[in-house]
């Protein structure tokens, strides 16, 4: 069985290298992460290809987690999704702090856990003191 | 009236001309309340689009809108891309296989793309966005039979009634109060689109 | 008068220089931003030294609010003030999101708005939904 | 018993070896429960403290203690950087001026140093840090006349125990349930830090 797949949607080609640098180093070798940072042309901004080039990369049986930072990076990822209806139902787009909400995803897909069981450890609410 | 696929070419045309134009104007009010990249976003996607259309020798005004939606989705890079992207996107799902749009097809396809604006960006009008335009703008179009000034003129009072909003939604939303006395981007852009459309809606006439 | 200055501690260089990169697009130009990521070789973690010396550089009458990512980050931020004790009461580490948090906070501090009022802002409980 | 200035410059030296010796292994136990960094991180600290402390001359305790705090806070990166200097640090501060150190003079430096651990990681024993081997030995060392085999075993065997935990503190904590069954490498370091203690002790009473 495969694990839950993270990808990384952020306005910054750095910080989306940056966050799979560092969970790299605590990842299971079989969690499969996927940074879609900037524009086409590698600006600040997001780019619904790139995202979309990650779904299609991370696709796999226990589903995608997809991060994002501010603004667009949402937009443009739920965007990307429309544009594969086949993935619909295994991916999903969580609310969740980009940096320490993937850090926490990539740990619990390394023991296994469900796209469901991660999405609810991550959410916003998760990271209230 | 009737819009054919020439007049909707010379829309993309003309918006995309009006996009350079501003692009410095739409960068600065960006820059009052956002990041500053407005004018350079919608320059950006602008310019492939309309030369995509002018080369262009679709005449199915659906396979032309379509073109124009994935390349805005493509080149826009800010929140506007994939805001106008599904904007175009939506319509052009309802003009497939026609060569040219009575008022109320044109009508039906602006009302899908104005679903899709507020799908995409979880808005309604009223929080400060290009919302405010294009809403209004559909209002028109759906209950008037459709002359070229008083689009224009729909699309600038609209734009300017965003000056005195808050912005509840999208980068400006951050500056809370400090938002209001400030003309939307997004608003400006869609003004500028909709005028274009007026002067599409002209020469047709002409 | 100055306008709070913002400080970016995170394990990866990339991380918090393409947060400044984010972040240098919507800037005031009077407000100072710097970034702390990384080890003192580049290497994921974080150095109280590079923390020590973006505090020195920050220094200013409005204060400055100091944003961190994951583990070692609050504790070397922590370390590294406790060791400038001329800048106590001037500095706050604030406990939110990384990305988001600091963005936020370089738009308010643009604003002229206090230290305290951008802290409350950026708290972790106002992300919440 | 009395800690001379060499056997505080032999225990750093010898945590050293120590730490060089089983760097593969701290790692291997981070990688459990962690990054994976915790031996490339502990090695490259004490290399480098040990170095000072060999060429060093200062004869002050709390000179040749607080530079190797330094070092650690310097060279560690991870989390136990900050830790492992603090403790020093703080230690240091009570060992200030003094050349060689009575039991409870040791004592009152090891006391700051895990209330700085404390401190610093917003921590108490029973969460499966390093803190679980300190905590005791200091107890020990507290409440007996410190026999080296005694402090080695009373550090093997706190640090043994923390496999049954369950980690609330640092990296591993976001392992819930599944780090237990595992030995904490700062646990594991702390071990050998005072097991390095034990043999430096061992050198004094020859
Ligand atoms: N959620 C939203 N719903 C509708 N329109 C939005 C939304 N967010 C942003 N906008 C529009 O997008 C404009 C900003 O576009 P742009 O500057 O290109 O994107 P970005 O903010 O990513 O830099 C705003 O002025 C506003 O009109
Ligand atoms: N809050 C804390 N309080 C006490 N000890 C801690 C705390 N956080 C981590 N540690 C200790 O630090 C060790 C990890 O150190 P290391 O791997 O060098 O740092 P990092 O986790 O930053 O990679 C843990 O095994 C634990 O003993
Ligand atoms: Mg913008
Ligand atoms: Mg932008
Ligand atoms: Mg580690
Ligand atoms: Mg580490």
């Amino acid at each position: 069985m495969s694990k839950t797949a993270v990808i990384i949607v952020s306005h910054s080609e750095k910080i989306a290298e940056g966050i799979n640098d560092l969970v790299s180093q605590t990842k299971q070798p079989d969690v499969h992460v996927f940074a879609a940072g900037g524009t086409e042309d590698g600006e600040i901004g997001t780019s619904a290809d790139k995202i979309q080039h990650a779904l299609q990369q991370a696709d796999n049986e226990a589903g995608t987690l997809v991060f994002y930072d501010i603004g667009s990076a949402l937009m443009n990822a739920e965007l990307a999704l429309d544009m594969l209806p086949d993935l619909e139902g295994n991916v999903e787009i969580v609310n969740a702090p980009v940096v320490e909400g993937t850090y926490v995803a990539v740990v619990e897909a390394g023991m296994g856990k469900s796209l469901e069981d991660i999405a609810a450890s991550v959410r916003r609410q998760q990271f209230v003191e | 009236m009737e819009l054919t696929t020439n007049v909707m070419k010379y829309w993309l045309v003309t918006a995309d001309e009006k996009m350079q134009t501003h692009k410095e104007y739409l960068s600065e009010l960006d820059q009052a309340i956002g990041d500053g990249d407005h004018g350079h976003n919608m320059a950006r996607g602008f310019q492939v689009a309309a030369e995509n259309a002018k080369e262009s020798t679709e005449e199915d005004i659906g396979a032309l809108m379509k073109a124009a939606a994935m390349t805005l989705i493509s080149k826009v890079g800010g929140a506007s891309g994939p805001l106008y992207g599904t904007a175009f996107l939506k319509a052009s799902d309802k003009w497939k296989g026609k060569t040219s749009l009575s008022k109320d097809e044109f009508a039906e396809g602006l009302e899908a793309a104005v679903e899709g604006i507020k799908t995409r960006g979880k808005a309604e009008a009223g929080s400060k966005t290009m919302l405010d335009v294009w809403t209004p703008v559909l209002d028109y179009v759906q209950h008037h039979d459709i002359a070229a000034p008083d689009v224009s003129a729909k699309a600038k009072e609209s734009m300017e009634q965003t000056e005195s909003m808050k912005a509840e939604k999208g980068r400006a939303s951050y500056y809370g109060e400090e938002s209001i006395s400030h003309i939307d981007p997004g608003a400006y852009s869609s003004y500028l689109l909709f005028e274009a459309l007026a002067e599409a809606l002209d020469k047709e006439e002409a």
